[in-house]
């Protein structure tokens, strides 16, 4: 049956487009971004992002939490606020929603988040119980959370999704398992600006303004219409004949738009890099990952085929990132800025040198690993293209979809990967900490320093408090990873939106992570 | 002829059937138990309308079909239950031609090739293939000319010289030929048929010759034999069966044949057969003509006509002559 | 008889050597391909089908000879350049690389697979059509039931599992296209040689005591290759086709590999800022799909059998 | 009859059967996980995960267990989307893509019909020409470039019809455009070369030799006649268009099957791709019986024995 | 009696790849009221080519009328438009096709295949017009026509679907009726029933016939004038007494003496005409049989014969007219009866 929505043109509505359907709306088990940006809209949890989509805020947290002295003891005090259906939003909401986001039988994915909380791992992996998790409603308005060790972010994290609450009676009533009571429109209640209305699978989905929110008043939009859509093309068809306000802009169209003024630029909080396997015996030597690092010109590849507002990169963190999580509310890269390097001729050098101490009179030809996406398949031309020009190096581009990548990454069947991390949460443990020690399973090429595996150690089971040392620890970790080319940097990645002149106050979050956008504030003139 | 009177015969056929299974479950009695002799040296006619298992009795009898049942024995061996060198021995032995010239040519080969494909399958060499060739084209009235051409390039009634020549390659003696000139116009049919005679004469072949047209087959034949709906019902010597025809069917048939006379139009009596040939995937009880014969009687629904001996020679199959 | 003409007597001498004159093949020698040929050239659309599958195809060979660049290195100072200068006859495309070596070096890409591809239906379908027809029976049955059930099997499904388990590359393309493409091939073949078998021919051949071996390769075989070749003409451009709607939907060669099909799907991306990019390819493509297709009717025209007199 | 539909009916048993199977192993060795968020899974989670939708047990058991619930028809829950039903998604996506389907069928076979009949009539003149010419541009031009063309040039740049979505009829016009011309081209060479041929048959002799008038010969001798063959291709063809779609509705943004059978091959998931490909192989294998039928219905000879032979 | 079809020097060519075919290079006969004309020749010398002429049933292209009248009751046929054929066809001439297997459409009911003609020509109502078409199935010896109207070609055999042409032919009541060889694709028995319908048919409705055979049997017993045809020319006609007793033409003699006669001693050897027709592509320059001819003369291949009259009605078109060649035909003749 058709929608009938034409691009409505009156000033209540706004139509937007996303490249998927959101897999089920469930905050506890959500883990792709299509969810992530109907929950940010639709729930609300103890913070949110803010309007300048940088920091956050209290949300239905009253205000900021009290924290322990040993910096492990979280206490919330809950604003008076509504579910869509009237009832109160209560501290029991959260404990429920947060328990069954770790309880095994729900098999989140993205259950790890709240490996935080006290007990958190063991119960989410079957060696706990969930009374021991560490999250408790003391009362109606008062939120008691218990976390394993010091987490400097945890106010982040308690802005994401799976954070949010839910209402138990909602979830029993649809039987709980799968998530049922968030697949359709009308069988679930919610705490944020709007509510789900309509939702027509794989076509489109209606948010409309939920009377009940507590902050009512600062929403102006009456409905907001999402449409799917894949194709790049489709969506810029789409944006151009006016049938949506607001779209991704897909990679080919970035050279045509890049310029428009409606074209909005976003930062993802995103690294992207190139790993490689330490297996390979070319690989293993240092002059060698030295040389593949500086024969890659970032600045070009960013300038040239990116075209977009990435950012050419020196390190692994992502400018958007802070320093020390929320305790210190200083970017991290501001602290230790990194230029990206390149040098083509010291490249040469330095691999010949390489090529010398393994005895070889010729590079063997690498095998590259990347995704099968448009930019990917660039990313892979641009490469190839480089390591020949400059290092005479054959490289052998093996673009293949996304879970085959992540598949022969797991297996190490690669020499190169071309991969990307975006945070979980604003610190640069996100990135240093999560990714490159010796033990981390997201450490493909296996590269491996004792010194850094310590540092990281030692930031991360900071018992202390200590903030600064903290960040020390694992910038000389990063500055390890750097100096020994443990990977190849390559750029920081933002995306561009198209808006339509007339939209405003749409906030594209540029924290680094969660949610993309948020209509909270949004209105159109 | 008298050579039929002493010697064995050359072929001799028992109670031979043939049924085929078409569309899943139902039977087709092609060839529903006929018994024959040939003799060595003579031509045996044998006609019958289209679709009264002529065709088949022939195939059957050089094993392009098997037998259902029944016994096929040449020169004193069951041709069904020959292997390898005896086999090959039969093929050489018994030949075939064919009804249509234009099938029965292969039209990638060369003339040459088709008909050395004998010598070639059975390694004759004793002459030079090529010399080989150009003397069965020779035979056949063609010449040395012809081996480079395909077959497309000859009309009906060399093409069925060059199938002869074939034959003929692989020296048999016992020939079948499956209405070799009913696809030809009448003034080529002479060709085939003096050639045909004429290598019988020189070589002293043995032919079946299976045909509907009735006065060629008198002409050619010794003994003949018609056949109605897989069954055999008559065989006589030629002039006899012409001139004193037995069985119903045969005196309609023979009352049926054009006679190329206008003198004679108004003179000959006829008998018009009513209705077409039945199917053979179910055919009429007892006496398998009785639909159509003028003279049917009660007995020929219920009882399968004996195949006797009436006269000397003279066998028929009908209830008329009991 | 007409009065006003005089004839000299010795006009009417009889000339006897009748045996001679009427034996003697009235007919001018052609043979059977020279026959199909005279017929072919009557089409003049398949002539221009030959002609452009010529064109196209010396192009893919000497094409990448006639300027100076190569069809991988990118210079992407000049990219999506849609004029022709420096050489760049058809201009550049987004990474800078010349667009005339692509689109010719995708054309001999899409043509090996294709090639590659109707090769194996040819062998696939040829001995299973041709054991199917030829030994008929149980054979067959079980043969048909087979290729009923491959025939029911959407072949997309097939060819996307099979890409995606197989390293995306020529062999990979062609032998997924060819995992079903065989199909019709074999039917072909089988409907032909049932029809042959009971040529009398064939059944000379066989009171010959020819081999089976013989009579397929001989009698059989030679005979099918009119309706081969005809399929094959059809199969080609299908192939074509199929490779780049792979490539289209992201499971053909990767870039930086070409193939018109990833030519045209990396093109389509670029439709509206440097619509070069697509038309190049997607012309070669349309003319080398409408060449065969014309080769294909001509050839239909010519070799069948039942346009013959 | 009744033997022959049962027979086709067990036949198509036995051919899903294989299909499921096929797909199912096939699937299982594809490298990865369904799982959604694999990248950050730690390996403890991600087993225990597995373990909890029943992914850890050898690929056998699942099939056995799977094959289980088909049989009560149960296709099971997406695994990337989380535990929709797969029947509820496979009937939301069935609507669109049957709509533009059938309606690209619908018209691609008028059309085609139209062309190939004034083809074969106008034998040789400038309108079968016209019509060859139009034919073999519609086989020439993949559907994905005439979609994306068609999207850009009507749909943005005219502006005359939406450039995507589906939200109203209008919109369903382009895609189903694009997926028709590839049948127009099909049907309407189809159609002439048997219309050529049936113009040729001695049976339209005697029609016209009864002295009744062309155009009844036309509708009532001929018309049917040239149809009949061009019903076996119907089914080829539908399925074409099912393969067709699988593109189209990504650059139309049409919710359909096509879109999503992509979808769940690119996730991994499982339920979902089993799900689509048993839809569409019930889909061409039912197409295919119900073409066979009609050739039956249609075919006075077929009717009578059951079967064509 | 007075011609009703009279088919002056008719030429037909087809326009195929490899040239023109001319099939038919000047033929000229005529056919009496109530009469049979039988026209006879071998395979490909022209006869269905000439008889479609007739009707007009030649397509256009491949095929040309180059040439030629065909005067039925005094109009031209050949001029005439389609529309004014389309009464012409069925109702005054109507046709018996050569292949009773592929004549007939598959796909529609027989009764329907009769029935149409009925209802165009005279005018009746869809019920009157059935009874008509069951009338004439029954006439033509088709049992149990109710049932058979219904059925479809392929559910009768040779020999009905034969008889389902005759009565589409007769349904209308035609003053001429071409029969292009009813009978070949029959066995001789069915054949003897066709050509006895066709005969007592032809007495009740006073029918002229034009009957095309390559049989000479089915000519003496059924024809009262034959037309003998050579590679599209015709070579001899005249009255069925004149060709069969006095054949002038050595090819009519070839014909004649391939056939062994009733009393044929199997010793004789059969005299068949060696070889094979001309290709019409490109007919010889002189006489088409002068390659197959024995008694052929030089001027033979240089200069083709004309038609001449022998007597009133019997023609011959053979060099051995001429009064130049007289001496030699005398021996020829001789010669053949000394043998
Ligand atoms: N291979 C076969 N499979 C099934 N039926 C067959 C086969 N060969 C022959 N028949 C059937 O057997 C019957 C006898 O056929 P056969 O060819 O022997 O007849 P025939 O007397 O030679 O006829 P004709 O004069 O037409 O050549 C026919 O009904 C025919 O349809
Ligand atoms: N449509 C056509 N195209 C080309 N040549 C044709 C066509 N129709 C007939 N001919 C040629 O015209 C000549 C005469 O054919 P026609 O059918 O009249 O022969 P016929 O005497 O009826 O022979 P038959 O006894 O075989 O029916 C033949 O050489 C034939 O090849
Ligand atoms: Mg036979
Ligand atoms: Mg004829």
């Amino acid at each position: 049956s058709f929608g009938g929505d034409k691009g409505a043109k009156d000033k209540g509505t706004l139509t937007v487009t996303d490249r998927a359907e959101p897999p089920n709306l469930d905050s506890a088990i959500s883990s792709d971004s299509a969810s992530r940006n109907v929950l940010a809209n639709t729930q609300e949890g103890l913070y949110r992002h803010s309007k300048d989509g940088k920091s956050i805020e209290p949300a239905l947290a009253e205000s900021e939490p009290k924290i322990s002295d040993d910096k492990l003891t979280y206490t919330f005090k809950l604003r008076d606020s509504k579910w869509s259906d009237g009832k109160p939003v209560t501290a029991k909401d959260f404990e429920f929603a947060w328990k069954r986001a770790l309880a095994p039988e729900t098999a989140s994915e993205y259950a790890f988040i709240l490996h935080a909380l006290k007990n958190g791992k063991a119960y989410n992996e079957k060696n706990g119980k969930a009374e021991d998790v560490g999250v408790k409603a003391i009362d109606d308005k008062t939120l008691e959370v218990k976390l394993e060790r010091v987490t400097p972010y945890f106010l982040d994290l308690v802005a994401f999704p799976n954070y949010l609450p839910q209402r138990e009676d909602i979830v029993k009533q649809h039987g709980d398992k799968a998530g049922k009571f968030a697949k359709e429109a009308n069988t679930n209640v919610y705490s944020g600006p709007f509510k789900l209305t309509e939702w027509k699978h794989e076509q489109s989905y209606t948010m409309e303004k939920n009377d009940q929110y507590w902050d009512a008043k600062s929403v102006k939009l009456n409905k907001i219409v999402t449409k799917v859509m894949k194709d790049s093309s489709a969506n810029v068809n789409a944006y151009n004949t006016n049938q949506v306000q607001v779209t991704l802009l897909g990679t080919d169209y970035i050279p045509k738009y890049k310029d428009n003024k409606e074209a909005v630029s976003v930062a993802e909080g995103s690294s992207w890099y190139l790993e490689m396997n330490q297996k390979n015996k070319l690989l293993q030597n240092k002059k060698v990952r030295q040389a593949l690092n500086l024969a890659l010109d970032k600045k070009e590849f960013q300038a040239n085929v990116l075209q977009d507002k990435s950012v050419p990169a020196g390190g692994l963190v992502p400018p958007e990132i802070k320093a020390n999580g929320n305790d210190a509310n200083k970017l991290y890269r501001e602290a230790f800025p990194e230029e990206p390097k390149f040098d083509a001729t010291k490249a040469k050098s330095l691999f010949e040198t390489g090529l010398k101490e393994l005895n070889l009179s010729q590079a063997p030809a690498l095998e590259m690993v990347t995704d099968d996406t448009t930019a990917a398949k660039r990313h892979g031309e641009y490469v190839k293209d480089a390591y020949k020009k400059n290092l005479g190096l054959e490289i052998k581009v093996s673009s293949v979809p996304f879970k085959q990548r992540l598949d022969r990454g797991k297996k190490g069947e690669f020499d190169l990967l071309a991969s990307g991390w975006h945070a979980d949460y604003s610190d640069s443990l996100s990135f240093i900490g999560d990714l490159f020690t010796s033990d981390s399973p997201y450490n493909r090429g296996k590269w491996s320093n004792k010194e850094y595996d310590e540092l990281v150690k030692k930031a991360r089971e900071n018992t202390t408090g200590n903030v600064e040392e903290r960040l020390q620890n694992l910038r000389k970790a990063e500055a390890i990873l750097l100096e020994d080319a443990g990977i190849v940097p390559e750029y920081y990645r933002s995306v561009y939106y198209m808006v339509k002149p007339e939209v405003k106050d749409m906030v594209f979050n540029s924290a680094g992570f969660g949610e993309e956008y948020s209509f909270k504030w949004a209105y159109i003139e | 002829m008298s050579a039929t009177e002493k010697k064995e015969p050359i072929l001799s056929v028992k109670n031979v059937k043939k049924h085929f299974q078409v569309g899943g479950k139902k039977i087709l009695k092609a060839v529903d138990g006929i018994s024959f002799d040939i003799y060595p040296g003579e031509t045996l006619g044998l006609v019958g309308e289209s679709g009264c298992g002529k065709s088949t009795v022939g195939r059957t009898l050089i094993r392009l079909y098997n037998a259902t049942s029944g016994e096929v024995s040449f020169k004193g061996k069951n041709v069904h239950e020959l292997k390898g060198k005896e086999l090959k021995q039969l093929n050489r032995s018994m030949q075939m031609i064919f009804q249509d010239p234009y099938a029965s040519l292969n039209p990638r080969m060369k003339v040459m090739d088709i008909i050395a494909e004998g010598i070639d399958i059975h390694g004759l060499n004793g002459k030079k293939r090529e010399d080989r060739v150009i003397e069965l084209l020779e035979t056949v009235g063609l010449n040395k000319s012809h081996a480079t051409r395909f077959p497309h390039e000859f009309s009906g009634g060399q093409r069925q010289r060059i199938g002869i020549a074939r034959a003929l390659a692989v020296e048999p003696d016992f020939i079948i030929a499956d209405e070799p000139i009913s696809a030809l116009d009448v003034s080529v049919q002479a060709q085939v048929v003096n050639l045909m005679k004429k290598l019988q004469r020189e070589r002293g072949l043995t032919y079946l010759f299976i045909a509907h047209d009735l006065s060629m087959v008198k002409y050619i034949s010794d003994r003949v034999g018609v056949m109605y709906l897989g069954n055999l019902v008559e065989l006589a010597d030629s002039d006899e069966m012409y001139d004193n025809p037995l069985h119903p069917y045969t005196q309609a048939l023979l009352s049926a044949v054009p006679i190329a006379d206008p003198s004679l139009k108004n003179e000959r009596e006829r008998v018009i057969l009513k209705g077409d040939v039945p199917s053979p995937i179910d055919p009429p009880s007892g006496c398998k003509f009785r639909t159509r014969c003028p003279q049917a009687m009660d007995i020929c629904a219920s009882t399968i006509p004996e195949w006797k001996e009436i006269k000397e020679k003279h066998f028929v199959a009908c209830h008329l002559y009991n | 008889m007409s009065t006003e003409k005089t004839y000299t007597p010795d006009l009417f001498e009889p000339i006897g050597q009748l045996d001679k004159r009427a034996e003697q093949l009235n007919r001018k020698q052609v043979g059977v391909w020279k026959d199909a040929w005279l017929r072919f050239k009557q089409n003049k659309g398949a002539l221009l089908g030959l002609f452009l599958v010529l064109v196209i195809g010396l192009l893919a060979i000497f094409g990448p000879l006639i300027n100076d660049y190569d069809w991988s290195s990118q210079n992407v100072t000049i990219k999506n350049q849609d004029t022709a200068v420096d050489g760049h006859y058809f201009g550049t495309d987004h990474a800078g690389r010349d667009l005339w070596q692509r689109v010719w070096y995708g054309a001999k890409v899409s043509l090996m697979i294709a090639f590659l591809a109707v090769f194996l239906d040819v062998i696939i379908g040829v001995t299973i059509g041709g054991i199917s027809g030829y030994f008929g029976g149980r054979v067959d049955a079980v043969i048909q039931r087979f290729i009923e059930i491959i025939y029911s099997i959407p072949n997309l499904i097939i060819i996307i599992l099979l890409i995606m388990l197989m390293e995306p590359g020529i062999w990979a393309i062609a032998i997924s296209i060819a995992m079903t493409g065989w199909v019709p091939m074999s039917r072909i073949v089988r409907a032909q040689v049932l029809k042959l078998r009971s040529q009398e021919y064939v059944l000379a051949a066989r009171t010959l005591g020819a081999s089976h071996k013989r009579i397929l390769l001989k009698h059989l075989i030679p005979n099918v290759i009119g309706p081969i070749i005809i399929a094959v003409t059809f199969s080609i451009p299908s192939a074509i086709f199929f490779e780049a709607f792979l490539s289209f939907i992201g499971l053909g060669l990767r870039p930086p590999e070409a193939s018109l099909g990833v030519l045209i799907s990396e093109g389509n991306g670029f439709m509206q800022l440097s619509p070069h990019n697509l038309i190049w390819p997607a012309t070669v493509l349309s003319i080398l799909m409408f060449a065969f297709n014309m080769i294909g009717d001509g050839l239909r025209d010519a070799l069948d059998p039942r346009m013959k007199k | 009859m009744a033997r022959y539909i049962l027979k086709r009916f067990s036949l198509m048993i036995v051919t899903l059967l294989v299909i499921i199977t096929a797909t199912f192993f096939l699937m299982h060795s594809l490298p990865g996980t369904p799982l959604k968020n694999e990248e950050k899974l730690s390996p403890e989670l991600r087993a225990q995960i597995l373990e909890q939708y029943g992914l850890d047990k050898p690929a056998y058991v699942q099939y056995f267990k799977f094959v289980g619930h088909l049989v009560q028809g149960d296709l099971g829950k997406s695994l990337n989307y989380d535990g929709r039903e797969v029947t509820d998604m496979l009937m939301q996506g069935f609507g669109p893509s049957l709509l533009i389907g059938s309606q690209a069928l619908l018209f691609g076979v008028l059309i085609g019909l139209i062309l190939g009949v004034l083809a074969a009539l106008k034998r040789n003149t400038w309108l079968d020409s016209l019509a060859t010419g139009a034919s073999i541009m519609g086989v020439s031009i993949p559907s994905f470039v005439l979609a994306a063309l068609l999207a850009y040039f009507v749909g943005v740049k005219l502006g005359w019809l939406p450039a995507t979505g589906y939200d109203t009829y209008s919109a369903t016009i382009m895609p189903s455009f694009a997926l028709s011309f590839a049948v127009i081209a099909q049907i309407s060479r189809y159609v002439r070369t048997e219309m050529v041929e049936v113009l040729e048959q001695d049976y339209m002799r005697t029609a016209k030799a009864k002295g009744i008038n062309r155009f009844a010969i036309l509708v009532r001798h001929a018309l049917r006649n040239a149809l009949i063959p061009a019903i076996t291709v119907m089914g080829p063809l539908a399925v074409n268009i099912i393969t067709g779609s699988l593109v189209v509705e990504g650059i139309f943004a049409i919710p359909g099957m096509g879109k999503m059978f992509v979808e769940s091959i690119l996730n991994n998931d499982y339920t979902v791709i089993m799900g689509t490909t048993i839809f569409y192989s019930v889909l061409i294998v039912v197409t295919l019986f119900i073409v066979d039928l009609l050739y039956g219905i249609i075919d006075p000879r077929i009717r009578i024995t059951g079967a064509k032979e | 009696m007075s011609k009703i079809l009279d088919v002056r020097d008719l030429h037909v060519s087809f326009h195929t790849y490899s040239g023109e075919v001319k099939a038919v290079r000047g033929v000229s006969f005529d056919v009496e009221k109530g009469q049979t004309l039988a026209i006879v020749g071998e395979s490909g010398c022209g006869k269905s080519v000439t008889s479609q002429a007739i009707m007009k049933l030649i397509l256009t292209p491949p095929g040309e009328y180059k040439h030629g009248e065909v005067l039925y009751n005094g109009k031209d046929l050949v001029k005439m438009s389609e529309k004014e054929m389309e009464q012409i066809r069925g109702k005054e001439i109507a046709m018996i096709f050569q292949d009773p297997m592929t004549s007939l459409n598959p796909t529609m009911t027989v009764g329907k295949q009769i029935v149409e003609g009925i209802i165009k020509h005279q005018k009746l109502s869809k019920a009157e017009a059935k009874e008509k078409a069951i009338e004439m199935l029954k006439l033509v010896g088709i049992p149990s026509p109710e049932s058979r109207f219904t059925q479809y070609p392929h559910q009768f055999s040779g020999g009905m679907r034969q008889r389902a042409m005759i009565a589409i032919a007769l349904s209308c009541n035609p003053n001429v009726l071409i029969a292009d060889e009813p009978t070949t694709a029959l066995d001789v028995t069915i054949q003897a029933q066709i050509m006895d319908l066709m005969k007592d048919l032809q007495a009740r409705l006073g029918t002229s016939i034009i009957l095309i055979t390559h049989d000479l049997g089915v000519v003496a017993e059924t024809a009262d004038r034959v037309v003998v045809m050579y590679a599209g020319k015709v070579v001899e006609s005249g009255t069925i007494n004149e060709i069969f007793a006095e054949p002038r033409h050595p090819y009519t003699w070839g014909l004649m003496n391939s056939m062994p006669k009733l009393n044929q001693d199997r010793s004789e050897e059969l005299s068949p005409i060696p070889g094979a027709p001309p290709d019409l592509l490109a007919p010889p320059k002189g006489c088409a049989f002068a390659a197959r001819c024995k008694y052929a003369m030089k001027i033979c291949q240089e200069v083709d014969p004309e038609l001449t009259e022998h007597s009133k009605d019997h023609r011959v078109a053979c060099w051995l007219e001429h009064p130049m060649a007289e001496a030699y035909r005398k021996e020829v003749v001789e010669g053949r009866e000394s043998v």
